[in-house]
């Protein structure tokens, strides 16, 4: 056990799940597979397994994620690191290939492979173009893929070593803002289960719903909150598809209050399915969403810091339904 | 021209005795507008093959020719019928003649690859495909290669190394390096085979399937069935190039044109290009001038003449195929270029051939026989296999 | 007046906005742009435009959807039929650029622009990868770009003219399914505002929001319904984003019963964010979605009816609320 | 070689005779390994531009160098300055002497447009951004050019045919082949030139743009600053030609190699070029052969020697930039080659050179000192521009 970042937990992971199998391959394009952490050894993919299992291609996103997909139909395990920027350019192979091919082909598929997706849009300055975090959504909505969005460091190792053992496709969400988010991580391998939201904090009065790059201003803002005196319960989604229901409804059911938070758009975020789900199965409950506006970020930290639902935006829509 | 390899058996001369004319043949027909240009002799590897698998060579492609009439007949009059197909009558000695040259059968780990396309059954067949479960496929039976999930143009059999057709044109020649990729990280010697379409070049995907295999030196054959058209559109419409090997060959990729009529000129470009991605050599792409003889596609309930059926293409606005065109090539006939050149090598005889194509008809028959007898699926089974464990919740259920 | 086709009515408007405005072109692939009507004059833009202005391309979406952009930016109006086995090629174009460049330039960015987007997977026998329904929710989470699903042949061509005119990207989307319906159509051009939904049929008892290829269903629903007593009143969608929420909430606060219908995959279907939005604004309502499940259309016909959410389910799903 | 133009003013001697020079010069200098590979003398045209044309080249190099070291000093030394960028010092030659070939000014419907890069200062302020309204916008001030919604990667100008960087790499390629296609359909002379870097190259997009440029003949010229490196790579990771512009020959498409560092070899080739797709002669292709001085990117708190500052990049794994090779690469300044050429020319003498550049100085100081004053953003406003009217509504507030 030791205190470690994010990004060195889940190369931690990747290592072991590579060391145990010589024919698993790593895809990149320009974020080496590097991370160091203090007293630990530098993880260096590319050095210890070599450029035949580990290799930096040209920039064309497609491909990377195109040959993972071939590259576990042939029956190796596969992941890549799609830079956020290329985000969006393999959509289409993960849509309609991807996620489809398990079930057109009867099952006959061999899919153990992960797409390791970065994600921006919590950073002021990006602008635009260089804000993806829209994507949650996008590989949310298909099926075939398991869409996963861990928000610890702990969490991202588990789930990296589970999306890499799993046989299905894994979509892997990584929201570049944790990068160097640290807490105390196991040294040996261990699995954090790819269908279950996790409650980060019991309480009565709310329930409030997070994901991702905005579980820390959910938790800073359940923090506020119980500081005040209100018993808030917290759920961090952790898995987008398949969305563990249960555990929200159960929620909901004992607080009847719901505030689903997302970084994305509004429209058709995480959070719409959120509240869809429990609205269809909690009655006479209040429910909520926050969100980021239908609007691209922009560039200035003035415009962009007051679109993105923080902290203090939490308890204030909070305060407004107990 | 290189030294030809005999097998022993005095046949060799012969054989080249044969080529000789065929080439006469096809210059006195007149094709040299529309006929293939190939590169020539390759090598003679077909001339050394046994006379068994030159035999099958032409099963193969009798057999695929047989499914697809049998096939275009239930179109036209069976109205029990539901499969759609696309067509690729015309085009069989190009899937023949690459399968003859891969490792069709072994653990999954030893086979070679093939990706195919929208056009799948002839790929399908040459590979190993099981005709009557892929009939069933067809049908949307429970018991088709796929359970009824797939259909035709989706049919899949990674058994026996057939890793699907692929109706998205472009993906499938960027995945199939991807398994290319594969292979040379865990150190294999398996080779991964696209087929594509002349319509592929335009798309996006050709640049980076073709530019990732040669960086990479990856263990991928590209073959490029180049008949004519793709859907409503001369080829010329999307390629500045007459031989899209050419735009391959950029890359400083191997490149060779072959005529796509000829299974055996087919098999001699593929085992070159075989042997040099098992031995390290890295990408290979052929370029295989052929041609489809029915439409872009069929489907039951067919009328001859009609959308969807056989000839003419009716919504062929910017350019449609000349009957004449179609007629020259048929002059060119795989099934009987096959066949006189078994014939004039000695490795059958015409009564030979009569009975194979007999056999091959007797089992064509039967698999649409057994097919059309197969159960139909379950409706709820819909929501199985989205995940490799467990169905998935039928949510439109009230 | 005459009965038209919606193919037909659609290139009415088509051919009528390129004769109005020299500069406008029309990119296609495999749909030529030809309609023919009985009674009616043939229309075909190839021919009557010429092929500078009305281009057959090889196979590449992406390339489309990105010179109807390029010369949206160069100051012509420009529009592209991608047919729907290519809808998700030009995801990235859409979502990183066209949706975003009028925010990300001040204002500056010139996009009248068109996506018509064809829409399959009502259809059995097509299968998983030939089936691409789901992309209404892909273009609906985006922001910056004016999703439309027209559902009749009059606001087919109605829409088609407010898209063609409107400053702003559109995503138009064509649900294959309904080609070949036909109705009264106005021969001069007129426009259908491309943000309101139409209430279809006016009720009391039960809201039912469909849109696009599911209108027939949920309409032939409501007359049997209204036959057996029920007052239903029925709300096409119309437009995606921006979504009519105004529409839908009044309808739900008298009727408070609400059921979705979505023929995309059930989560994050619109259906979600017209629950998630009536949940917001309507306490003590009843909510409820159905949509085809998150599993590919298979290919066999026995299987894919069975998953479709047709005119029975949705009685059958409506009698469990009323 | 062609004929000289001489524009009569009895400078055409001497002007050639440093065109000699310099090239011994480079030879001296022993560049054969690293030195840019040109096609030789193209044409004249740059020699026939009058003084102040080419005076104005000279304060345009000089203005994107002293804007881009007035920014690395901010980096390094204000807490206050707020501002990225992707450095473009090295390579002034290529955006000026292509934008000097371009129509800059007139109505929006006659002007070249631009459509640039990640990289995009250079190439802004050779086609006519202004540059105190650029700085604004990289410093995020709601008077910026784009409002402060866009910031450095982002800017566009459409006022002047400066359509905006696209931080994407690939598909500013293909968009702007759009525009070309919308000039033809319209009947315009009106040219889109792209610039793209070396990485550029292995995105499918660049298939794309070339095939469909030279399928439909469109007037689109695609200018790749082929600065060896895409991030942390070299180029030769992801491309198989030593002149990328062999890829785009294989399309037949009028491709040239020119010398990057040289504004007025760039001018020529840029000249030849729009005068060939004006004239509908389709499109053309152009490689510069050039160098970045500074690290990938920068961003304010810079340290000398860190990642995002200048020098050494410590992320580059792979591969890595060698002292040596800066070093070597900044012995051909393009500042330093269009000031002794225009001297050599006798456009210039040094004490006018040296006058233009403090003029140029002052002009940049001014701008930064403007921009540093200017309004920070009304944070509201960030829901304007979704669409064309109104403003979209602020859902997380509660
Ligand atoms: C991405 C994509 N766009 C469009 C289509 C529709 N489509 C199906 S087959 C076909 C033509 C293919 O032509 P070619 O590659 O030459 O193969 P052929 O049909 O001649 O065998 C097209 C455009 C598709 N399947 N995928
Ligand atoms: C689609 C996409 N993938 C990755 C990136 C990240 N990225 C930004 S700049 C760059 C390198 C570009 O290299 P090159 O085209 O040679 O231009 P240069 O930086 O040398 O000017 C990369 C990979 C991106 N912007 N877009
Ligand atoms: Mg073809
Ligand atoms: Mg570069």
């Amino acid at each position: 056990m030791t205190v470690k970042t994010w990004m060195y937990s889940v190369l931690e992971a990747v290592q072991a799940e590579m060391r145990a199998d010589p024919a698993m391959v790593w895809i990149f394009e320009l974020t080496p597979p590097v991370a160091s952490n203090a007293g630990m050894p530098v993880i260096n993919l590319e050095t210890e397994f070599g450029r035949k299992r580990v290799v930096n291609t040209g920039i064309d996103e497609n491909w990377m994620a195109s040959a993972v997909l071939g590259a576990g139909l042939a029956g190796s395990r596969a992941a890549t690191y799609i830079p956020y920027q290329g985000a969006g350019m393999p959509f289409q192979l993960i849509q309609n290939h991807a996620g489809k091919l398990r079930h057109m082909t009867g099952g006959k598929a061999s899919l153990p492979i992960v797409f390791v997706m970065e994600m921006t849009g919590q950073t002021p300055g990006f602008a635009g173009q260089h804000s993806d975090y829209e994507i949650d959504s996008t590989y949310m909505h298909i099926p075939g893929v398991r869409t996963v969005i861990p928000s610890t460091p702990y969490d991202a190792k588990g789930m990296m070593h589970a999306a890499l053992r799993s046989p299905d496709p894994v979509v892997y969400l990584y929201p570049a803002g944790l990068r160097m988010l640290s807490e105390e991580v196991p040294d040996e391998p261990y699995e954090v289960p790819l269908d279950k939201a996790a409650v980060r904090q019991e309480g009565t009065d709310i329930t409030l719903v997070g994901s991702g790059g905005g579980m820390p201003d959910v938790l800073e803002a359940a923090a506020q909150l119980g500081a005040e005196g209100m018993s808030v319960e917290v759920i961090d989604l952790r898995v987008l598809k398949q969305m563990d229901t249960e555990t929200l409804v159960a929620s909901v059911a004992k607080t009847k209050r719901l505030l689903a938070v997302d970084q994305t758009y509004y429209t058709l975020g995480p959070a719409a399915e959120v509240v869809a789900r429990c609205a269809e199965n909690v009655e006479g409950a209040r429910f909520r969403r926050i969100a980021f506006p239908d609007a691209p970020p922009p560039a200035s930290p003035e415009m962009f810091k007051w679109m993105r639902p923080d902290a203090a935006r939490i308890v204030a829509a909070a305060k407004t339904m107990v | 021209m290189s030294a030809t390899h005999e097998d022993g058996s005095g046949e060799g001369l012969t054989r080249r005795g044969f080529l000789r004319v065929a080439g006469l043949a096809g210059a006195v027909a007149g094709f040299s507008a529309t006929a293939a240009r190939a590169d020539g002799q390759i090598g003679y590897f077909a001339t050394d093959l046994s006379d068994d698998r030159l035999r099958d060579m032409l099963r193969t492609i009798l057999r695929i020719r047989w499914h697809e009439r049998t096939m275009a007949d239930r179109m036209l009059s069976d109205p029990q019928y539901r499969a759609y197909n696309h067509f690729y009558a015309g085009q069989e000695a190009v899937a023949t003649g690459v399968c003859a040259a891969l490792r069709n059968d072994g653990p999954f780990d030893q086979i070679d690859l093939v990706y195919s396309t929208h056009r799948p059954s002839g790929h399908a067949l040459a590979k190993g495909v099981d005709m009557k479960r892929m009939q069933a496929e067809m049908d949307f039976r429970s018991t088709g290669l796929n359970g009824g999930y797939a259909a035709e143009m989706h049919i899949s059999d990674p058994a026996v190394g057939f890793m699907g057709a692929d109706g998205m044109i472009g993906p499938g020649h960027v995945i199939a390096t991807g398994s290319a990729f594969a292979f040379r990280a865990r150190g294999s010697d398996q080779v991964a085979v696209v087929f594509g379409g002349d319509g592929t070049y335009a798309t996006p995907h050709f640049h980076s399937a073709l530019n990732n295999a040669r960086m990479l030196q990856l263990p991928f054959i590209y073959v490029l069935e180049n008949n004519l058209y793709h859907q409503y559109a001369h080829y010329s419409y999307s390629s500045p190039h007459t031989d899209i090997a050419d735009a391959a060959r950029a890359y400083g990729i191997p490149a060779r044109v072959v005529d796509g009529q000829d299974v055996f000129a087919v098999y001699n470009a593929a085992k070159e290009a075989v042997d040099r991605a098992r031995a390290g050599g890295g990408p290979s792409f052929i370029e295989a001038k052929t041609y489809r003889y029915y439409n872009h596609w069929g489907a039951p309930g067919a009328e001859v003449g009609k959308l969807g059926a056989f000839g003419y293409d009716p919504l062929a606005i910017t350019s449609f195929r000349p009957e004449r065109e179609v007629r020259a090539w048929m002059q060119r006939d795989p099934v009987d270029i096959a066949r006189k050149t078994l014939i004039d090598w000695g490795v059958l005889d015409a009564p030979g051939a009569d009975a194979l194509e007999a056999e091959v008809k007797a089992e064509v028959a039967e698999a649409f026989a057994w097919a059309a007898e197969q159960p139909l699926c379950k409706p709820e089974d819909g929501l199985l296999h989205v995940f490799a464990e467990g169905a998935v919740l039928p949510r439109q259920i009230a």
